[in-house]
């Protein structure tokens, strides 16, 4: 049985047979997403499936844009896992501490707790304080003071505390 | 003076956008949702900046992130493009108290005009012609015979609440009005809870003609000719041309004229279209709305004039008079507009998002295209489908047609479904050709 | 039953065979979405994983057309090696006997040796023979009488003889 | 009427010609080599015909399989585009002597244009101004001085056998002239085993204007104004615009005058280009050469004139009466053509052939591309370098250069080099901008 040149028997066998849980497959763009099985085991498995996928599907230039794109994927998705990212919710401009002659709410290595305050994201004169989901060791803090954040982009990075 | 642009939209408008800007040597800079990352304007742009997911209520409809983002990047000046923001009185208001320029007309006159009935009352104190009718409800059927015999037959009786047709009837004779009175009014408190009807003059051959007109902040108005745009399916226009192929000068200069007056009635200070119908068969025409933004169809207009109208549109906002008079206005040959779309005309006009694999544009003599797309792009699923709109300029209507026939004919789209075969078929039909074609002309002629 | 290309009892079946405990195929830009149920172990034959992942991401009609493009190139190629191939040397109209009433020069399966005429192409009001270069059998006539060639068509085909 | 035109042509001016022959209903045959198969007009002709391997001397330009293939495909016409067989006196009459029709000028109008000595002697007996010298070979420094003293200097001197610049001299002042003369009698000999030299005026701030003229094949013959042809690389142009920003109504009018005259004098059937020198300091122009062929940047004067040059020439081979009368023919605006190549002018203008992995060329308003290629063609390496022309239109030179300059801006070409970076350069020039640009112009500002 095929869907579009897939053969899906063979993919459940390979599936299964390898301890895959989920594939995601698309065409659009090609892109691929595999989840290995139960217990998070997943460890080099994804960078070896990403670089043959990848060499083999797309024309030269685009290879290596698609490369990177994977590669870049790849690598915050180990770190997602890894490190939690705060981002931010809206423009505006980030502030690190709550008046320009105050101490930053926190410092890399701080330990923060759920609800913490991290920063202040003012967008249109509002002050838009920026609370961690989680508790953990600030690991990165992604952006300058007082400098233009959109919307998405990534400000702390959290290592979660279980 | 602008020094920074913000362009709240995307598409082939953020792209036409960027343009302009940069012809006036200011910098322009396009806000994107997270499905826009590899648009054409986040590409061709000085800066850009992300302002939220992909669907428009939390991205390109959402003020909060547009305004922060223009004081983020320090831009001076909104342009809302069309649709989104670009008719939000609320919007121009925000942009106005943040001290924003905002590349549209003042608050009040978007508010105004954006309200069917104060608009048409605006205007025909000033002496435009609106389509004859009930000025309101009518309560009985004595009230409509008086009104009806006023106007003269044929007429429409509408539901004030309605839509869709149902409610509706049209009368050609007096000894049928109290049966359709009583008919519509019963069928209007069905399918609305409301028994309320108006009556209006019924014009059975339409044609949608617009006339777009230059207003600047110091009183000076100008029209620049029309643009037939009755090609429609479901309200949505597919094809405009300019000049109107079937009306005479001296309706020409009437319709132009009543333009000017009800831009300054509206105090109008912005580029603008003035929406007509037009009666085919009396040559009489009808102001039915102001549209408070420029248009996708305004290249038409530069093609036959040869005015930049977003520039133009830029350094109104910047408070600069206008430096056309009208009788510096000409009007040169003829052009046509088909709007390219990623919809499949065999299949209901079904959007069909998805890559473009190949893409070459025509080109040569008298052709123009304005797109928001590439080769290799993918168009996303939250938008609208709008894939270029390939405009064509001839010496007269005759080149003109001939020229978007191969132009249709050497267009390469791979990938995706387009509208083309649609666009192409439209350019056979000798009602089109005649140039006698009413709002009524796809329905009649496409409804497969 | 079927869905587009699917036999659907045949895919609930091979769920239920391998444990599949999700499926989900689009059409539309191409996505396949498979989940497993278990807890299955992962591995490391992500390799085999990655080749028919590989086929699944090439959009389609590329896919088909640089097939296409690959399979003829290496018919004509073992055709090439097969037999021999007599093309036009000019653009003209292509004629198979000396005159209108006349015998064809040659038909299939006739053996024809160097220097034979094969067929006549005229051109500007000259009558070119053309002429065989190798000896062997005339196994097909590619072109029809009086039709016109373009330069380097292919006219005839031989099979040489050693 | 021609009901099947074949191009013997390839590239955009293939391109340009199938949009022509489309628009006027005719059907359009491109022939092509090996190497172009995959090319864009064998992409969208009606019909192609392979006529040769990749050399042009067996494909291009070998008349047989070209005429051949006329005959095959029943074409009653040929277009010969630019370059290959297009000047080509021979060919003209083998077509003729065919009963095809050849869309270019008549045998013998090419036949005496083409031979520079015999052009000049026509034009300049009906009256043409040519730049003024010894009328051929002069033997001793005696009649020198009385040729110098008559034009008056400067004056410049060269080898009749020249070329390279070798034997040649120019010379400001009447004291100086004897040992010049010598020197390049000398140096003639040296270089090319022949001391014949001749004198022409020296004209120090060249400028290359060019007058384009339709003539039909009733006798009458139209001007459409002038191109500035001054950015010149090696004689190769690369930017031309029209009107030129210098010239005079004045000057503008008798130039024309002039064209309209030299193609009388020559009896010239076709479009057509008569090139002049210009000298910026005293307004004075010279004949130099008549092209009897569409010429690589006709898109400018259509933009201006709003008149399809091919479609033109197409009508004239059809011997149709030119509908166009002088006084009709206006000017709008101003017009600016780039040429963009495959050559990298980081590297001396080296050609880069090759594939063009992603190609988005400009659009919006003003904005005409005449290419040849597509994202994924790759360019051979057999024939010229030409991409696009990128042709920009403003309602004055100001807008024209803002337009262009974005225009360059947006374009993106990925997978090869090409002159963008070089045009963007020169759209900075201040003497670029001034209009003030001679021949001269590359040499000084670019030779790096």
């Amino acid at each position: 049985m095929r869907f579009r040149n897939i053969d899906i028997e063979e993919l459940i066998k390979l599936m299964k047979e390898n301890g895959v849980s989920e594939i995601n497959l698309k065409e659009g763009r090609a892109s691929i997403e595999i989840k290995m099985g139960g217990n998070n085991k997943i460890i080099q498995a994804v960078e070896s499936i990403a670089e043959p996928v990848v060499t083999a599907t797309i024309p030269k230039k685009e290879e290596n844009a698609a490369k990177e794109t994977v590669e870049t994927k790849e690598e915050s998705k180990k770190e997602e896992n890894k490190y939690y990212e705060v981002k931010s919710p809206m423009v505006g401009t980030f502030y690190r501490a709550p008046a320009p002659d105050a101490d930053p709410f926190v410092e890399v290595g701080d330990k923060v707790k759920v609800g913490q305050t991290l920063c202040i994201v003012e967008a249109m004169k509002n002050m838009n304080e920026i609370e961690t989901e989680v508790d953990g060791i600030v690991k990165e803090i992604c952006v300058e003071n007082a400098k233009p954040v959109e919307y998405g982009q990534v400000l702390f990075k959290i290592e979660p505390i279980e | 003076m602008i020094s920074k642009l913000l362009i709240a939209n995307r598409g082939e408008i953020a792209v036409r956008i960027i343009r302009a800007a940069r012809e006036l040597g200011i910098i322009p800079v396009v806000v994107y949702s997270e499905a826009d990352k590899d648009s054409l304007p986040v590409k061709i742009a000085d800066q850009s900046i992300c302002i939220g997911p992909p669907p428009a209520t939390e991205s390109y409809l959402y003020y909060q992130n547009i305004l922060s983002a223009a004081i983020t990047v320090s831009a001076d000046a909104i342009h809302p493009g069309y649709g989104f923001l670009a008719e939000n009185p609320a919007f121009a208001e925000a942009c106005r108290a943040l001290n924003i320029k905002f590349v549209g007309p003042n608050p009040l006159a978007i508010r105004k005009l954006g309200d069917k009935a104060t608009a048409k009352k605006i205007v025909k104190e000033a002496g435009v012609p609106v389509v004859p009718g009930s000025d309101g409800v009518i309560k009985t059927y004595e009230e409509a015979i008086e009104i009806a015999k006023d106007i003269g037959f044929p007429i429409i009786i509408k539901a004030s609440a309605g839509g869709g047709g149902r409610g509706m009837r049209i009368v050609y004779r007096e000894e049928d009005l109290e049966n359709a009175f009583n008919f519509a009014a019963t069928e209007a408190q069905q399918a609305f809870g409301d028994s309320s009807v108006y009556i209006e003059k019924y014009i059975a051959n339409p044609k949608h003609i617009e006339i777009q007109i230059l207003a600047d902040k110091h009183g000076n108005v100008v029209h620049l000719f029309e643009r037939d745009c009755s090609v429609q399916r479901r309200h949505q226009k597919l094809i405009e041309e300019a000049p109107s192929f079937v009306l005479d000068e001296e309706t020409r200069q009437k319709m132009g004229e009543a333009a000017v007056k009800a831009a300054k009635a509206a105090n109008y200070d912005s580029a603008g279209t003035v929406e007509f119908l037009y009666n085919l068969e009396t040559k009489e025409f009808y102001f039915i709305e102001m549209n408070t933004r420029i248009q996708v169809e305004h290249p038409i207009t530069e093609e036959i004039t040869g005015i930049d109208l977003i520039k133009q549109q830029i350094k109104i906002a910047e408070g600069e008079p206008l430096e056309i008079k009208q009788e510096d206005i000409k009007k040169y040959g003829h052009c046509i507009e088909c709007r390219i779309n990623a919809e499949d005309p065999s299949n209901n006009f079904t959007p069909t998002p998805g890559k473009i694999t190949q893409f070459i544009v025509p080109g040569g003599p008298g052709v123009r295209i304005d797109s928001g797309v590439y080769p290799g792009y993918t168009i996303p699923p939250y938008y609208d489908s709008m894939v270029a709109k390939l405009i064509v300029w001839g010496k007269n209507r005759k080149e003109a047609i001939s020229r978007m026939k191969r132009a249709l004919r050497e267009f390469i789209v791979e990938g995706i479904k387009t509208t083309i075969p649609f666009h192409q078929e439209v350019f056979r039909n000798s009602t089109f050709l005649s140039g006698q074609y009413t709002t009524h002309f796809v329905d009649k002629f496409f409804n497969k």
